[in-house]
């Protein structure tokens, strides 16, 4: 038993606390724990990806003195690891590039609570990536979606305040569904544990009773969870959201928010269910016609817009639909290209919203393409921030997007029922992208006649370009050098198949107790 | 010559164009000689590459799985590059005078040196990963070209065109998706490299995702349907529609269609089937219909574009022919009409320059006044139309004779229609010669007498290379012939 | 499968309720009248729950004359999944009643729709 | 070597030279240049005619199996000296006549060139040297028809621009075919079909060739495609069009010979569908181009509309594919490039005189201008084909070839519209020379003056005129060779 294995729970732990002391402390007390708090969470994830990767184990982490199956666990595999440290650096980045407009949009006095927010969402996002119970997930859930709500409506206007009502309504219906479901499921194999639960799915399976409360259980938590994580008939609150809440918010929100709760998704199509059965019942084709029309319509809607906050947030519907396709295909090809999506579209989706306010800035605060026209001249970072994110959400080689797409297509090809539709949207929705993403960049380099908008330089903010370079940086390291990534994904889905019987690691939770 | 060669020549234009706007020297003059001597130097060492050609191929990187980005220089490759290289130097030569009377040049020059290094790339892809990306790339790096008056039409025009290319490139990219399962390995073998075990019984959506790729890559070679974005990027300065939206970008599609049949799919696995009577009844329609598009286009740089159009589909409609001599005739019309059209585009560009006129029916007796543009401009269009001797008359023969040797009924057809678009050439070009000689210009008349006159021997020295390349062709190409004959047979 | 909803009525009741507190939340334009929605939801949640936990004839698990024995008492997880669902549910309307007084601080009026409209006024 | 390009090129370095160089303003500096330009050309032509020998020279590859290659045949002889003879001729003639036209240097230019590729065209000796020269000849003799470049003329040269392309397309469209099809390209008396091949494609080789006759007869006026002859003849200088419409026209027919007897073979064609499709067409052409011309009221017009009826009779004859009514053919073309020549020479000498170019003007020209009216009226009657003149030997042969190649309808058919459209000729060319010389009462002779034209213009006249009286003459010689020639081809 290293001492490796405990950071997972102190990680939760550390953040909760952190959320818990910043409340009291001054502004930028607050702040500064905060970012070394991401930093040493980073760190630790660092290390459990290194000790899960390299011994290639997964391992369960017993809270409490309880053990299964009664007790609370984590499991920690090398994916949950790498999902952890990707949430740390795409928080820390999206906070640190977001910092300057959080003085502008919040007063001093709630900063603090702001980054109580922060941890609080930090610590439920990491939950969610460990946990092993179905019921502390669902606790998490709840927290998350207060800590966002608090997010978006931080920011003082009429706007956010409509906007979180309207998310916090969608969210409480999904997690109402996403609760039932759990329930049922819990009816049906009386466990809580993942492993647990999954071993009674497979025997209801196996012997064929409950067929119908086994299918609405599913129906119910995937539905419950796409609402949450805004797959397309249900993204009506996304976009005021996104686009009103102050930037670091909307980076946050849109990157890794949903993603958490797809991460979930993803938890119990593996764990809970086990990919065969998740993969014969039908939901995988709700999911697949679901996600295309999302890739379509979220881009149509983004089209439409003249407001970019907005536009990018309609994309960002678009690009959920991708993952969700990538589900409807159900080969293991397409889930991993599903999750690699989701690592690419948080990098490129943080970096749009960032370096979109870093172009609004220049353009006297308004968001509208016209008052945009030649924002990359006087922000040049900012454009140059834009472009990549919008190559890459295209689909240009060596960004990330291209590689989703590459991973996307190569995997519909192996589904034979499923491949035209899909090959055929996806050629499409890169149309749609290209058609108001690049149109967005021809905007910006448009050069006006009255450089009446002042204009910025690198020395003016060095912490948003800084930051916006890092982006840029991870995001062309996460194009050009794939391979490493879709291989640890590759490896923490098998290893989690393979260690669904958890006998070896019930030992190992037993001596967790003594 | 050493591999690594291969990416060097990529390479060194793009530093070029990347470090030329911040450059520590001040004058122009010493500027551009600066640029000149790099591209003259690139295009040496292609050329060296091209006589003494490394067998192997250079792999830079490994993308995911076993996708590599390799250059490796076969036939097709060297045909294209030495088309390429030798342009490029003479093109920049004509720029330096023709961008005097345009703003930000250093842009201008930046974007049009990496762009060479771009087509290189393409042109010395050794995968269909590598052309994919090159692909991509030179779709980027030639918008800023486009836009570059930055007039609302010209970027209306450069919207449009990254529109059609990036979504033809989005349909490029399944055909490539489908080689990567499909097919034996990425890297292109003549005779295609499909693995008819994996395709069992799938034939049929292999064809169609081949049409599906040919309509995408289709789409920069302005195939019908896809076209009407190139009259529009007609608003671009114009060594760029000569150079770009005549030769580099367009046959870089030509050329990816050419790749996709011959080293991907292969002709046996499509020859016969129902995709190549698509593919080819596409490319006749082209022809006829980019024709006589120009004939009642009368914006003159407009009307060659249209002609573009038509000729491009020549070099398609070679190659869907699907037989080794069809590929000689693409990659003869391919070299022939690169000449040819950058001749006339720098013609017209010429005029444009001297004298601000831009329609044809403005050109009334400026043939009296810049006899040397005009006539150049004659000879192209007489090789246009395909008159014995010269250039064109070459690239049409080798055309028809693959057409009909083929045996194929449809690519009879297609025979006549190169006359049709050969007779309908005739009309649109002579046109202009015939209002530069023969009519006297009411101008004149009308206001004071302006003087205009031939422009200085920057623009001369290209225009004149060029026509004694195409009356040179035009009378001894069987080297030019024997060696595309060997590519298209596979011995490089 | 009448029978079955008749023999467990509880669950069906549970069920009942459910969508009864859904539909409020979903359907309802007045904030107040959504929130009593959510919270009927969850309370047929917990309803299911409990009902789920019960086994007839025995008590609650709390140790009562020291009696050990497990058959004497009902599955505690249940109840304590609920107390768990009520402490989150009740905060989670804590946040929403919050957020309702400060819209109607600034709109006067708890009707969705009609924020929606006043904000599009705003933008014009 | 040297005897087959010098004739070609060097006429088309005198044309280029005039062209390019600055070439003395001063009018009578120009003519002489010209003149000795001419003569050296001409001198050279003949001599190297003298001693021409009929050996096939291949210059170089275009590319695969396509060469440029040249070999002169009686054929080629025969419309070569033809050609020199009018070229000379009209020459002359247009030292005075151009006085009154604009850039003389260009077209001096132009008509040497067209010497050179005429002469190239003659000397042809497979299908693509002998279509390329086709095409050049197109393109160079376009500007002696838009020669003033009012905006008819150049309509009317943009006209006959795209006609002759499109002619010139369809037949290279069989080039195409042919090429794989026929053994060689080179042109062998009775053709060069690959027996098996033509065998297999014998549909596909028939409409190929119907194709080719259509395209090459477009140069011939022939029906279908005639329309550009009479609005591309009128407007160009009297000298000019005298000369497009007596020899260019005859491009086209030299090609048809080539087509018809050198490459598909009469044995291929004889009896088929074509055979009698181009019969028609060719008759059509005659009886249509007179009636035409019988309406015309401009004089040059109708001239133009008789070359169009005149020049099928030529085709009539080939068509038929038989060895008498081929002498008659080739006959006709000799007999009317001398006439037609001549009788746009004379009606450019009335225009360049009196300035008048409609038919009812000319009540009196006969008294103004005898000389020219004479030449005029023999000239005419030999079209007509009275006897002793050239046009009567070779409609008398084409009428005979017609009745004995055994034909069942064109056989009688055939003479039978000769006839008409001879009585139509007469209709038409015979009145100028009545109320030329009878003017009736109501013309006054006090108004009258001599307009007689100066030598320059009268001694070609004559000669041509002579010409066409001595071929009618002395036919033996010319008849022998003839039938040396059908004896190869048939």
């Amino acid at each position: 038993m290293e001492f490796v294995q405990n950071f997972p729970a102190f990680s939760i732990m550390l953040c909760l606390f952190a959320g818990i002391v910043s409340s009291v402390l001054k502004k930028n007390a607050a702040k500064w724990l905060n970012t070394i708090l991401i930093i040493v969470v980073g760190a630790m994830s660092v290390a459990v990806l290194y000790y899960t990767a390299s011994m290639n184990t997964v391992y369960v982490y017993q809270m409490g003195r309880f053990s299964a199956p009664w007790g609370n666990e984590l499991r920690i595999g090398c994916l949950e690891a790498g999902t952890a440290l990707f949430f740390c650096i795409i928080m820390l980045l999206s906070l640190l590039g977001g910092r300057t407009h959080l003085e502008e949009d919040v007063e001093s006095s709630r900063h603090n609570l702001y980054y109580v927010l922060i941890n609080l969402l930090l610590s439920s996002l990491l939950a969610l990536v460990y946990t092993n119970d179905l019921f502390t997930a669902y606790v998490f859930v709840e927290i998350n979606t207060i800590a966002a709500c608090g997010l978006i409506m931080v920011r003082q206007n009429g706007r956010t305040i409509e906007a979180a009502i309207r998310y916090m309504i969608m969210s409480l219906l999904g997690s109402g569904m996403l609760l039932l479901g759990i329930c049922m499921l819990y009816d049906l194999t009386g466990h809580l544990l993942m492993s647990n639960i999954h071993e009674q799915v497979l025997s209801i399976v196996a012997e064929g009773t409950y067929k119908v409360p086994l299918l609405v259980a599913i129906a119910i938590i995937s539905v419950g969870l796409a609402i949450k994580s805004a797959l397309f008939p249900f993204h009506a609150w996304l976009p005021d959201a996104y686009g009103y809440s102050t930037v670091s918010s909307a980076a946050i929100l849109s990157s890794l928010v949903s993603k958490g709760y797809i991460f979930l998704l993803i938890k119990i199509i593996y764990r809970v269910l086990g990919f065969e059965v998740f993969h014969d019942s039908g939901i995988i084709n709700v999911f697949f016609i679901f996600g295309l029309c999302g890739m379509i319509f979220g881009s149509f809607s983004a089209i439409r817009e003249n407001d970019i906050k907005r536009m990018i947030s309609f994309s960002s519907v678009a690009q959920i639909g991708y993952i969700y396709m990538g589900f409807g295909l159900g080969t293991k090809e397409a889930m991993i290209a599903s999750i690699y999506h989701i690592f690419a579209h948080a990098v490129c989706k943080s970096l749009l919203f960032i370096a979109s306010s870093g172009l609004t800035d220049v353009s006297n605060r308004s968001r509208h393409f016209v008052d945009l026209t030649g924002a990359a001249y006087r922000n040049k970072i900012a454009g140059v921030g834009f472009t990549v994110g919008a190559l890459s959400m295209v689909g240009i080689p060596l960004f990330p997007g291209f590689i989703s797409k590459l991973l996307f297509a190569q995997a519909s090809i192996l589904n034979h029922g499923k491949m035209l539709p899909a090959l055929i949207v996806l050629a499409i929705s890169t149309i749609l992208n290209a058609i108001y993403f690049l149109k967005t960049v021809i905007r910006i380099y448009t050069p006006v006649e009255n450089g009446r908008n002042l204009t910025i330089t690198f020395r003016q903010q060095r912490l948003f370009g800084v930051t916006l370079l890092l982006f840029i940086v991870f995001s062309l390291a996460l194009g050009s050098c794939s391979q490493p990534i879709v291989d640890l994904i590759r490896q923490g889905l098998e290893s989690e198949i393979i260690s669904s019987i958890p006998n070896t690691i019930h030992q190992l939770a037993q001596s967790l107790m003594i | 010559m050493p591999e690594y060669m291969l990416f060097i020549v990529i390479l060194l234009p793009m530093l070029t164009g990347v470090v030329f706007p911040i450059l520590p020297i001040k004058k122009r003059s010493y500027r551009l000689l600066f640029l000149e001597i790099l591209v003259v130097l690139n295009s040496v060492f292609v050329w060296m590459l091209l006589l003494n050609r490394p067998e192997s191929g250079f792999t830079l990187a490994h993308f995911t799985g076993d996708l590599t980005i390799t250059f490796k220089m076969d036939g097709m490759s060297m045909v294209f590059a030495g088309l390429v290289s030798a342009l490029w130097p003479l093109a920049t030569l004509y720029s330096f005078e023709y961008m005097t009377k345009e703003k930000r040049e250093n842009m201008f020059f930046m974007f049009y040196t990496v762009s060479y290094g771009v087509t290189l790339g393409i042109a010395l892809a050794g995968n269909l990963l590598t052309m994919y990306f090159f692909y991509e790339l030179l779709t980027l790096v030639t918008v800023p070209l486009v836009m570059h008056t930055m007039t609302r039409e010209a970027i209306l025009a450069s919207r449009k065109y990254l529109y059609y290319s990036i979504g033809g490139a989005a349909f490029g990219f399944i055909g490539m998706i489908f080689m990567i399962i499909y097919g034996t390995t990425l890297d292109f073998a003549l005779g295609g490299v499909l693995d008819l075990v994996k395709i069992g019984d799938r034939t049929n959506i292999l064809l169609l995702v081949y049409v599906m790729a040919f309509l995408g890559f289709g789409v920069k070679a302005a195939i019908c349907p896809f076209s009407s974005w190139l009259p529009q990027a007609g608003v671009a300065p114009t060594p760029v529609t000569a150079l770009l939206h005549a030769v580099a970008v367009v046959k870089a599609g030509a050329f990816a269609i050419l790749r996709l049949t011959y080293y991907c799919y292969g002709t046996d696995f499509l020859r016969g089937s129902w995709a190549q009577y698509v593919t080819m009844a596409i490319a006749m329609f082209t022809i006829v219909y980019g024709c006589s598009r120009a004939v009642k286009e009368t914006h003159l740089k407009r009307r060659l574009a249209y002609s573009t159009i038509s000729n491009l589909s020549y070099i398609i409609f070679g190659a869907t022919i699907m037989t080794p001599l069809g590929m000689v005739g693409a990659l003869s019309h391919m070299v022939f009409h690169a000449v040819m059209k950058i001749c006339s585009f720098f013609c017209a560009g010429a005029i444009m320059h001297q004298t601000e006129k831009h329609y044809v029916h403005e050109l009334d007796g400026l043939g009296k006044q810049m006899p040397m543009i005009f006539g150049i401009f004659t000879v192209s269009s007489l090789a246009l139309m395909g008159v014995p001797g010269l250039a064109g008359f070459i690239s049409k023969w080798n055309l028809a004779y693959a057409a009909i040797e083929s045996g194929n009924p449809l690519a009879f057809g297609g025979v006549g229609c190169l006359l049709i678009s050969a007779l309908l050439t005739a009309i649109y070009m002579l046109t202009i010669v015939v209002r530069g000689f023969f009519v006297k210009s009411k101008v004149t008349e009308a206001n004071e007498k302006q003087d205009y006159h031939d422009p200085n021997w920057m623009m001369l020295l290209p225009l004149g290379i060029f026509a004694a390349a195409i009356v040179l062709f035009g009378l001894f190409s069987t080297p030019l012939v024997n060696f595309l004959t060997d590519v298209a047979s596979g011995l490089y | 499968m009448g029978a079955n909803l008749l023999c467990n009525y509880g669950e069906s009741v549970a069920m009942l309720l459910f969508g009864i507190g859904f539909g409020n939340l979903l359907l309802q334009s007045n904030l107040i009248k959504k929130i009593i929605g959510l919270n009927i939801m969850d309370t047929a949640i917990y309803l299911f729950l409990a009902e789920k936990g019960y086994i007839s004839g025995r008590v609650a698990p709390i140790i009562t004359d020291g009696v050990q024995d497990v058959n004497k008492y009902i599955n505690p997880i249940p109840s304590g999944l609920v107390l768990t669902g009520i402490v989150v549910s009740v905060s989670v309307t804590a946040l929403m009643l919050s957020l309702s007084i400060r819209l109607y601080r600034r709109y006067h009026t708890l009707n969705l729709d009609k924020v929606a409209m006043i904000l599009k006024k705003e933008d014009k | 070597m040297i005897d087959y390009v010098l004739p070609i090129v060097l006429p088309v370095i005198c044309g280029v030279m005039l062209l390019v160089l600055g070439v003395p303003q001063k009018r009578s500096n120009l003519l002489l240049l010209v003149s000795v330009a001419m003569t050296a050309v001409l001198g050279i032509d003949v001599l190297l005619l003298t001693k021409v020998s009929g050996v096939r020279l291949n210059l170089f590859e275009l590319t695969h199996n396509v060469a440029i290659s040249f070999a002169l045949d009686r054929i080629g002889t025969i419309f070569y000296v033809l050609i020199l003879v009018v070229w000379c001729l009209v020459m002359i003639f247009s030292f005075e006549y151009m006085k009154h036209e604009q850039n003389e240097k260009r077209y001096y230019g132009f008509f040497f060139i067209v010497l050179g590729v005429l002469t190239g065209l003659c000397f042809a000796g497979n299908l693509i040297t002998f279509y390329a020269f086709f095409e050049l000849l197109t393109l160079t003799s376009m500007p002696l028809v838009l020669h003033n470049q009012s905006h008819e003329a150049v309509m009317a040269g943009l006209k006959y621009l795209f006609y002759s392309f499109a002619g010139a397309y369809l037949a290279l469209l069989g080039l195409y075919f042919l090429f794989q099809y026929g053994n060689t390209l080179d042109f062998t008396a009775g053709g060069v079909l690959n027996e098996q091949m033509a065998a297999q494609h014998q549909p596909l080789l028939l409409v190929l060739a119907l194709l080719m006759i259509l395209g090459f007869g477009v140069k011939a006026g022939m029906f279908p495609m005639h329309a550009w002859l009479p609005t591309a003849h009128p407007v160009a200088p009297a000298p000019a069009s005298a000369f497009l419409s007596a020899i260019i026209v005859k491009a086209g027919v030299l090609a048809l010979i080539r087509v018809v007897y050198y490459i598909f073979g009469v044995s291929f064609l004889r009896g088929t569908w074509v055979q009698t499709t181009w019969m028609i067409l060719a008759l059509l052409t005659v009886f249509m181009g007179s009636m035409l011309a019988y309406r015309e009221k401009i004089l040059k017009k109708r001239l133009a509309y008789s070359t169009v009826s005149q020049v099928s009779y030529i085709l009539f004859g080939l068509s038929l594919m038989e060895p008498v009514a081929f002498s008659g053919a080739i006959y006709h073309v000799i007999a009317h490039g001398l006439i037609k020549s001549t009788l746009f020479l004379c009606a450019g000498a009335i225009i360049y005189q009196t300035g008048k170019i409609r038919v009812e003007e000319l009540n009196g020209i006969g008294k103004q201008m005898p000389v020219t009216i004479w030449c005029y009226t023999i000239a005419s009657l030999g079209l007509i084909g009275i006897p002793p003149t050239s046009g009567f030997i070779s409609k008398w042969y084409l009428a005979s070839g017609a009745l004995n190649s055994g034909n069942p309808v064109f056989a009688w058919l055939g003479p039978v519209i000769l006839l008409i459209s001879a009585l139509l000729t007469a209709g038409y060319l015979l009145p100028i020379t009545m109320h030329g010389f009878f003017p009736g009462e109501a013309f006054d002779y006090k108004a009258m003056k001599k307009a007689e034209p100066c030598k320059k213009m009268v001694i070609p006249l004559l000669i041509l005129t002579a010409l066409s009286v001595i071929s009618g003459v002395f036919t033996s010689p010319l008849l022998a060779q003839l039938q040396m020639i059908a004896d190869t081809i048939f």
